[in-house]
């Protein structure tokens, strides 16, 4: 019984509540508590960071309360390496959003004082914030399926209401789509998760004790449909991504960046834990479709993103593409792969996040998110392009950067997954290797289109980044060189529990001992 | 030759709080006779509190003292065990909120014979100021006999009169609206002549089922069906037309058509009462029925529900969406809220642990649901136009920035409606759904695959409704409010106790179910009476 | 056939230990330069040209600390440090091929350094310009000293990313843009191979490492597998050193400013094909092997080609990137012959470094002087005025086009002869790109230094300050003797052997083969044609439109004609396609399907028509069927 | 032979539901549901009369009684709502639909 995971919940819940009850016209307050909050966070994450034994057993810090009794269901927390990683993530992420989305909520203005969206309640923003930040703590530490499956739902709402009151023209449409289409994957998996209790016949919802109790192949394949549609749809997977451009590109820029950064992680996370682990025969049989779909998105992500003319729609697809990487990762079976795409997890809330907030700096001073209307960028704010640069080459996985190392891993690893006749992986690795390609097209054709050429008329009223900002992107740009280069650290955490989650799917985890083999 | 007929025996004691609604509203009428006008709300409003609080009181000291009896009471006529006394204390504890909503000014009219804007009406509001009708009171205190009457009447008789017994004193209420007083009439008639309709059906089935069984207290029957021919046609169709009475008053499809219509006209906290106390009551009641009354017939009736659930979530669903009067919509969401109930009702069946593991789900399902509805109609009572309460949907376009807390709290409820975790509403749609499949995955069961369906229909239809509560939230906070918006009333201190407690209701359950579902469990452990 | 390679011993201390920090200066400079970018703008082109001569002296120490090694200890593995745990660690490897390398760049890199100084002394961005030919010296010299295939590959990428951030540094110009992203897009193109080969090479043999894979591999082996590799990583080499048909990008490269021609586009980076294929040269393309040939056709193909475009461009700039591609194709045909070949590969490419990047400044210089006007037609009778640039210009010329005794004789001609006496075709092919060679390079000097004067009214030629022409100096040096100090007696080849492996029997010089004697005649021929036509006639000052051959060579072949029709177009009319697709097809299933909900509801909800009677009729329908349903159950 | 009675009472109940469905005056409607309940105690009776116990027998009583109490309630509604609208006809009440 480790208190820590419960506290570093309830500090942002308990920032929340005393941001949304700071009196009227303290705006600026609750921007500092909320900031002060969030780097507490942080600095609790540290400790737990510190105090977690790659070696030791795989879940730690674990914690464990009755809930309902009646329905079998614990306050069971735990983490271990993949869940830590991504649990640091959004401990780092969050504050730089706030910093980010300083004056989102006070109306934004543009270069020329054209107020782009109006003033909205500052507190309710930060406090939203903040209960979000809980639960994306929550949903990656809770070890009790049923408490995993909750966090997962209500999550949502808060980012409903930030999308919806705080986005674009767009918003509210984007909004209830994003709300919908992740309610009704929710919903499925619901029914999933109460099969599994019943079929397990354990009486509990904690995650260790269930692996392994499903044997049925068949009921294996039914709950596995239900938990894999609502994390395809949260990844998303092509064909259920529709939504991600739309509530990406209406979401401020902050707001975006969690849910791309993070959010979306939930749902490759869950593919990893709880698809692989629970239902490893039914995982197995349909490695295949699974690619298949994973590969499409790669490609079509990629292609679609050549062709949009709005720049958060843009990145939004990129990342289908890169959530394509994840998903082969995880399903590739290749302990290299699965590391691989855990990493990815991290580096690509890293690297879309600077993207994000790079461009939703560029807007702000413009208030338009169409390419088209800038250009020439450079001239008059090289910092902001340089950033802009930087971030858009971590999209591209340059490398150097720390999104290279995970993509590499995807792809080498499952290249040499031996998991299921490797022929089709293999395949599928050179297939998506192609996408190295359409990511140098669609990044640096948006890069030339906006930062170079001749500056348009209205870009020369730019200012270049200020302390705020470049505070904001520095830290991110910092920490996606270094693990370009020292993805160790990471990795060292990562490595065991995939380890694990192999061995529960009882794939031979000799993808890296297996040298001098072949020929 | 006859022998002497020795005098009935009641246990007083277990019906006790029966006794005590039943004579304040007695005493009530005696009040509206004699007292003077200006008199009598000042002897109501704490004769009619009391009178509930007393009866729950009641109820609690029965569970407490845990000696709840294992016999029908009342020379079987009633069963006072401990599904019947958790819905009796559901009950009370709802009539109970809404009496503090019906105190509120202006709900009632004056005087309902008067013709709307004649001379006598305006005469009549100038007297009474504000308050309307105090019958309403020990109407009220009637109908809320009726419904406690309703779950535990151990025979058909019983059940048919104590279905009289509630709903006529309904009936008459839906009439009391002091605003739109034709919609309000044309609430009541309606009401009126579908639910005599339906009672004739109810009333005719029993007839059948007497004929077969040649009783009609329930146990009777199951005694009846244990040794007879289950496919008796005189059995089926009586069970049939039962169930039409039964299903109306649940407002399970085909039956659900008066919901909106009646919901729409009466008075908010009428409908605030019908909408939980009513819905409380007749699913009390279907579950006596199926479980204690045709226990042996459930190969028949669940392949029959099953469909009647199906239909009744979708329908539900799907026709709130295009809906444009709040009420109206509140109304299909409860007609689908229904549905997610009969899903529950399903699993109610076969081995007695099994039975109660549903009946938890049903009760806990109940409780959270019923109070959340009444604090929902609660703040549609507080947005009101010059015309009355506000009720259509584009009066509502940015509210969230005139009146932030009160959307905050509406949208709250809203989302415990659509179950999204966290509310309550989340854990009582987990409860049925859970109790489903579980029946589902019990050995031997033929529907398991059927009740997989089921729940998956369930999921979908939950998926349909999340989208019009949403829309709701998506008007109040994400659109700009117009410019002559609706008045927001400051609330009275009974409306506001009333949507504290909802509120607080539905976040405390949201966060700690356990807190209801311990004692929903305890209720249902112990079994109907068979 | 057996070519011994010397084992790879590990190594730590010394300078060889310590040898990252030839990677560590240029990459500091580079950060402190973009990071405190304001407040170094003075003295930042300084530092820039000081970490660049640091990492020099650095190379020459290691590379005197390797000599003092025995011939078979000369290959020194430097481990750093642990990169993803369980497949590769970063380390350097400091052997007679990567230590020339870094010789080169960061001697040929320090000297373009200096010259741009002066050369951008006027551009406000100038100390951008330094950071980023730091960062170019960083990323090379990891390229060539990883010891591994994921190092080098970074490096790869690095010089690629410098490169596209040189290229496109006059970013404002949108031709500079799209030149650089396009350089950047048909390099990735390479990397597509070079990743898929690295996919294969750590599957098949579990490590991607030189040292292990030298162990794993026995040489001189071939199968299937080695070949796919082989022609994978020829793709990647490809990309960088711009072969066919990967070549578009060079060309379109010059749009960078001339030290950056000269640095990466001519003497350094674009080498990167050949070093690649020379590093693998062990494992993947042994002598003889498929593999091998694939490298030596592009690279006689490429050699052709990059002259006979070289011959229609009247851009100087133009003219010398074409000269470039035909060169390097040189190169390649010598990687493509075995150990034989490599050396004189290695050899050429180091004469080349120098004299090509002599040119390329002096280019530079001479656009220096008439105010960035690259088109020769402008020039003219320029030898008198600028008197160093030209001096040094015509040393370069001498040397690229093979004249006796300069550096381009001894190495191009040992290709050619290696050629000639391996895969004869070829050889011979290489033989008339060397006339051809002749007849452009002469072409240019007649058409810049000879000749009338054909100047803009405004243009007032002059020559380069000193800080350019000393430059240009040692490096017209380097053109002069490297070659034969290299080639004679085969210091070079012997050096190389313990990296590269040494052929059964030497070469020995042989000035009067046949090929050689051939190639001599044809540059001649060139050389005397082009007089004719250039030096002793009026050249028109506006381009005549030529004969058909002219119009191909000046549309460069018709590359990007190709490369739109068949890769651009279709492109777009995919992305088109897709965009709509996902709008209207994925999305519009899911709209669509709200829609049908929706329009059900208002469907549905006109059955509540309001009439009691309705009502009741529904009631009494549903009791019928409930009845009917009980019925139906009750007798199945 | 009981079986006339209970056909008769069938009947009884057939027209009586479909009085209500086809008849507008509200009157009438309700007078109809009357019948319906009627045909209720007929049947009662009978299967009293069959089965050979009373307890058919009374709840005819109870029905009457509760019949009663609902002819109170619904012609004090019916006659409300002719006072207002000026007619009985139930389908002139449907302000409230869709």
């Amino acid at each position: 019984m480790s208190p820590w995971l419960p506290i570093l919940m309830a500090v942002p819940v308990v920032g929340a509540i005393v941001v949304a009850l700071l009196p009227k016209g303290s705006d600026k307050l609750a921007k500092q508590v909320a900031l002060l909050v969030s780097l507490l966070v942080l600095v609790l994450t540290g400790v737990v960071a510190a105090g977690f034994k790659p070696s030791g057993e795989r879940f730690q810090f674990v914690a464990e309360y009755n809930w309902i009794p009646s329905f079998g269901v614990k306050f069971g927390v735990g983490v271990d390496g993949v869940a830590l990683v991504l649990i640091a993530l959004s401990a780092v992420l969050v504050p730089i959003v706030i910093l980010a989305s300083w004056h989102d909520a006070d109306g934004v203005k543009t270069a020329d004082g054209t107020l782009i969206t109006p003033k909205r309640s500052v507190k309710t923003y930060f406090s939203l914030l903040l209960v979000l930040e809980a639960m994306m703590i929550g949903v990656f530490a809770a070890t009790d399926i049923f408490l995993f499956y909750v966090f997962f739902e209500a999550m949502l709402i808060p980012m409903y209401f930030m999308i919806g009151s705080y986005g674009g023209a767009q918003r509210s449409y984007a909004a209830v789509k994003f709300l919908l289409y992740s309610l009704f994957g929710g919903l499925l998996m619901l029914v999933a998760v109460i099969g599994l209790y019943f079929v397990a016949g354990k009486q509990t919802f904690m995650f260790p004790e269930l692996v392994g109790a499903i044997q049925d192949p068949v009921t294996q394949k039914w709950l596995f449909a239900g938990f894999f549609i609502a994390f395809a749809i949260k990844a998303p997977l092509w064909p259920v991504h529709t939504w991600l451009p739309d509530a990406a590109a209406q979401a401020p820029a902050g707001a975006a960046v969690l849910l791309v950064g993070v959010l979306d992680k939930v749902g490759t996370f869950g593919m990893l834990r709880f698809c692989l682990e629970l239902f490893p025969d039914a995982a197995k049989a349909f490695t295949m479709p699974i690619v298949v779909l994973a590969v499409i998105s790669i490609i079509y992500g990629a292609i679609v993103a050549i062709g949009q003319t709005d720049m958060k729609r843009l990145i939004a697809y990129t990342s289908i593409s890169h959530f394509g990487f994840i998903v082969l990762g995880v399903f590739a079976m290749s302990s290299v792969a699965q590391s691989g795409a855990a990493l990815y997890m991290v580096n690509h809330g890293f690297a879309t996040g600077a993207l994000f907030l790079a461009a939703g700096f560029l807007i702000a001073r413009r208030g338009s998110p169409f390419i088209a209307d800038y250009g020439g960028v450079q001239k008059v704010a090289p910092l902001l392009a340089g950033f802009f640069l930087v971030a858009g080459l971590a999209g591209l996985s340059l490398p150097g950067l720390s999104s290279f190392v995970s993509e590499f891993m995807v792809m080498i690893g499952t290249y040499s997954s031996q998991a299921h006749g490797s022929g089709a992986l293999t395949v599928a690795a050179i297939i998506s290797a192609v996408a190295v390609i359409l990511a140098a097209v669609y990044i640096l054709w948006m890069v030339q289109r906006t930062m170079n050429g001749p500056t348009a008329e209205p870009v020369k009223a730019f200012k270049d980044l200020n302390a705020r900002e470049v505070w904001v992107l520095a830290p991110l740009v910092a920490l996606i060189i270094g693990f370009g280069f020292f993805p160790k650290p990471l990795l060292d955490v990562i490595n065991p529990s995939v380890q694990q989650t192999l061995t529960n799917v009882k794939v031979p985890t000799s993808t890296i001992a297996e040298k001098g083999t072949g020929q | 030759m006859n022998p002497a007929i020795e005098a009935p025996t009641i246990e007083y004691g277990t019906l006790a709080p029966l006794l005590i609604i039943f004579g304040a509203a007695c005493i009530g009428v005696l009040v509206e006779a004699f007292a003077p006008r200006y008199l009598r709300k000042s002897i109501h409003v704490p004769l009619t509190l009391l009178s509930l609080a007393g009866a729950f009181a009641l109820v609690l000291v029965q569970t407490v003292r845990g000696q709840i009896s294992t016999t029908a009471s009342a020379m079987g006529a009633v069963a006072v065990d401990g599904p019947s006394l958790f819905i009796w204390g559901v009950i009370l504890v709802l009539s109970f909120v809404c009496v503090l909503l019906i105190n509120d000014e202006g709900h009632f009219v004056a005087s309902a014979a008067a013709v709307p804007g004649s001379a006598d009406e305006e005469e009549a509001e100038a007297h009474d100021n504000g308050t309307g009708h105090t019958e309403v009171y020990p109407l009220v205190l009637f109908a809320v006999g009726g419904m406690l009457l309703f779950p535990a009447a151990h025979d058909l008789l019983m059940m048919f009169v104590a279905l009289e017994v509630m709903s006529l004193p309904l009936y008459l209420l839906c009439g009391l609206a002091r605003r739109r007083r034709l919609l309000s009439q044309e609430a009541s008639m309606k009401y009126f002549l579908l639910g005599a309709f339906s009672s004739a059906f109810f009333l005719y089935g029993t007839a059948m089922i007497y004929g077969f069984a040649g009783t009609v207290s329930l146990p009777g029957i199951n005694k009846a069906l244990a040794s007879g021919n289950t496919l008796d046609p005189l059995l089926l169709i009586g069970f049939a037309l039962l169930g039409v009475g039964l299903l109306f008053k649940i407002g399970a499809a085909p039956f659900q058509a008066w919901k909106p219509d009646v919901y729409q006209g009466a008075p908010t906290p009428i409908t605030a009462l019908m909408a939980s106390g009513t819905l409380v009551a007749a699913v009390g009641a279907v579950l006596r029925v199926f479980w204690v009354g045709l226990g042996n017939l459930d190969w028949e009736w669940r392949p029959v529900i099953w469909g009647v659930a199906a239909l009744t979530m979708i329908v539900g669903s799907i026709l709130a969406i295009t809906q444009t009067e709040i009420k109206r919509m509140l109304a299909y969401s409860s007609i689908a809220h229904a549905g997610f109930l009969l899903v529950g009702v399903m699993a109610t069946y076969g081995s007695a642990q099994q039975n109660a593991g549903s009946l938890k789900a049903i009760l806990f399902y109940l409780a959270v649901y019923g109070i959340t509805t009444v604090g929902a109609f609660a703040v549609l009572t507080l947005v009101r136009d010059p015309g009355g309460e506000a009720g259509h949907l584009s009066r509502w376009a940015g509210l969230g920035k005139r009146a932030p807390v009160l959307s905050g709290v509406f949208a709250f409820f809203l989302l415990a409606f659509a179950g999204i975790p966290l509310t309550s509403g989340f854990f009582g749609k987990y409860a049925v759904f859970a109790a489903a499949l579980n029946s589902g995955t019990q050995p031997g069961d033929s529907m398991g695959g059927w009740m997989a369906g089921l729940v998956v229909v369930g999921v979908v239809a939950s998926a349909i409704a999340a989208f019009f509560y949403v829309r709701v939230i998506v008007l109040m906070f994400f659109s700009e409010p117009a410019a002559d918006g609706p008045a927001i009333a400051a609330p009275s201190m009974g409306t506001v106790a009333v949507i504290a407690v909802s509120l607080l209701v539905t976040v405390g359950v949201g966060l700690y179910p356990e807190s209801v579902l311990g004692v929903a469990n305890d209720a249902a452990s112990s079994l109907f009476i068979r | 056939m057996e070519s011994h390679i010397a084992e790879i011993v590990q190594h730590t201390g010394g300078v060889i230990g310590n040898a990252w920090l030839m990677i560590a200066f240029p990459l500091v400079g580079a950060f402190i330069l973009l990071v405190f970018n304001r407040f170094t703008n003075r003295w930042g082109h300084l530092l820039g040209v000081a970490m660049s001569l640091a990492s020099f002296v650095v190379a020459v120490l290691a590379f005197f600390e390797l000599i003092g090694f025995g011939e078979e200890e000369r290959r020194r593995a430097v481990h750093l440090y642990e990169f993803i745990p369980g497949m590769v660690d970063m380390g350097l490897l400091i052997d007679p091929l990567s230590i020339s390398f870094a010789l080169l760049i960061t001697g040929v890199g320090s000297l373009i350094h200096i010259y741009s100084i002066g050369y951008m002394a006027h551009d406000e961005h100038r100390r951008r310009f330094f950071s980023y030919l730091n960062l170019f010296v960083a990323a090379m010299l990891l390229l060539v000293l990883a010891d591994n295939y994921v190092g080098l590959f970074i490096g790869w990428e690095g010089v690629g990313l410098a490169s596209y951030l040189l290229i496109g540094f006059w970013q404002f110009k949108p031709s500079a843009a799209v030149a650089a992203k396009k350089a950047f897009v048909v390099n990735r193109v390479g990397d597509f191979g070079l990743l898929v080969g690295m996919f294969i090479i750590w599957t098949t043999f579990g490590t991607l490492t030189f040292a292990e894979l030298g162990e794993k591999i026995q040489p001189g082996q071939t199968n299937g597998t080695m070949l796919a590799i082989g022609l994978l990583l020829l793709l990647g080499a490809c990309g960088k050193s711009a072969q066919l048909p990967l070549q578009s990008w060079l060309l379109d490269a010059m749009e960078g400013p001339t030290p950056v021609s000269a640095l990466i586009h001519a003497a350094t980076m674009v080498t990167a094909g050949v070093y690649l294929v020379v590093r693998s040269g062990a494992f993947f393309f042994p002598e003889g092997s498929g593999a091998a040939l694939a490298v030596a056709i592009v690279g006689a193909a490429t050699l052709l080609a990059g002259a006979i475009i070289g011959c229609a461009k009247d851009d100087i700039k133009k003219g010398l990137a074409g000269s470039t591609m035909s060169q390097i194709g040189y190169m390649m045909l010598g990687a493509g012959l075995g150990p034989a070949g490599y050396a004189f590969a290695i050899g050429h490419l180091i004469t080349h470094g120098f004299f090509k990047a002599d040119m390329f400044l002096g280019a530079g210089s001479v656009m220096h002087g008439m105010n960035d006007e690259v088109d020769m037609r402008k020039y003219g009778a320029l030898r008198k005025v600028m008197p160093i640039t030209f001096v040094t210009f015509f040393i370069g010329y001498l040397a690229i086009i093979g004249f006796p005794l300069l550096s381009g004789y001894f190495t191009k001609d040992g290709i050619i002869e290696t050629a000639v006496h391996h895969q004869p075709i070829l050889g011979w092919l290489a033989v008339l790109g060397a006339g051809i060679t002749g007849f452009y390079m002469s072409r240019m000097v007649f058409m810049t230094f000879f000749g009338q004067k054909r100047w803009a009214d405004d243009a007032h030629p002059h020559e380069s300050p000193l800080v350019m022409t000393v430059p240009l100096m040692i490096l017209s040096l380097g053109a002069l003797g490297l070659g034969a100090y290299l080639v004679l007696s085969n210091r070079l080849l012997l050096f190389l052997a313990p990296a590269v492996g040494r052929p059964e029997e030497l070469p020995e010089f042989a000035p009067f083969a046949p090929s050689g004697l051939a190639t001599l005649g044809l540059v001649a021929v060139g050389a005397i044609f082009a007089w004719m036509k250039y030096g002793r006639a009026e050249v028109p000052s506006v381009q005549p439109r030529g004969s058909f051959l002219t119009t191909f060579a000046r549309r460069d072949l018709y590359g990007d004609a190709l490369n739109e029709s068949l890769f651009m177009r279709p492109g777009q009319w995919l992305t088109r396609l897709a965009v709509f697709f996902d709008n209207r097809g994925v999305d519009g299933i899911v709209n669509g399907l709200a829609a049908g909900i929706g329009g059900s509801s208002g469907r549905l909800r006109r059955v509540q028509t309001g009439f009691a009677r309705t009502y009741a009729l529904s009631i009494f329908i549903g009791a019928a069927l409930l009845t009917g349903a009980l019925l139906l159950v009750g007798n199945i | 032979m009981t079986t006339h009675y209970l056909v008769l009472s069938g009947i009884l109940f057939a027209i009586g539901a479909l009085g209500v469905l086809i008849r507008r005056n509200a009157i009438v409607v309700f007078m109809c549901v009357e019948l319906m309940l009627n045909a209720c105690n007929l049947a009662f009776v009978t299967f009293s009369r069959q089965v050979g116990n009373l307890e058919g027998q009374i709840i005819a009583f109870f029905v009457m009684v509760v019949a009663a109490a609902e002819v109170v309630v619904g012609l004090a509604i019916i006659v409300t709502i002719f006072r207002t609208r000026r007619s009985a006809s139930v389908d002139d009440a449907n302000l409230l639909k869709y």
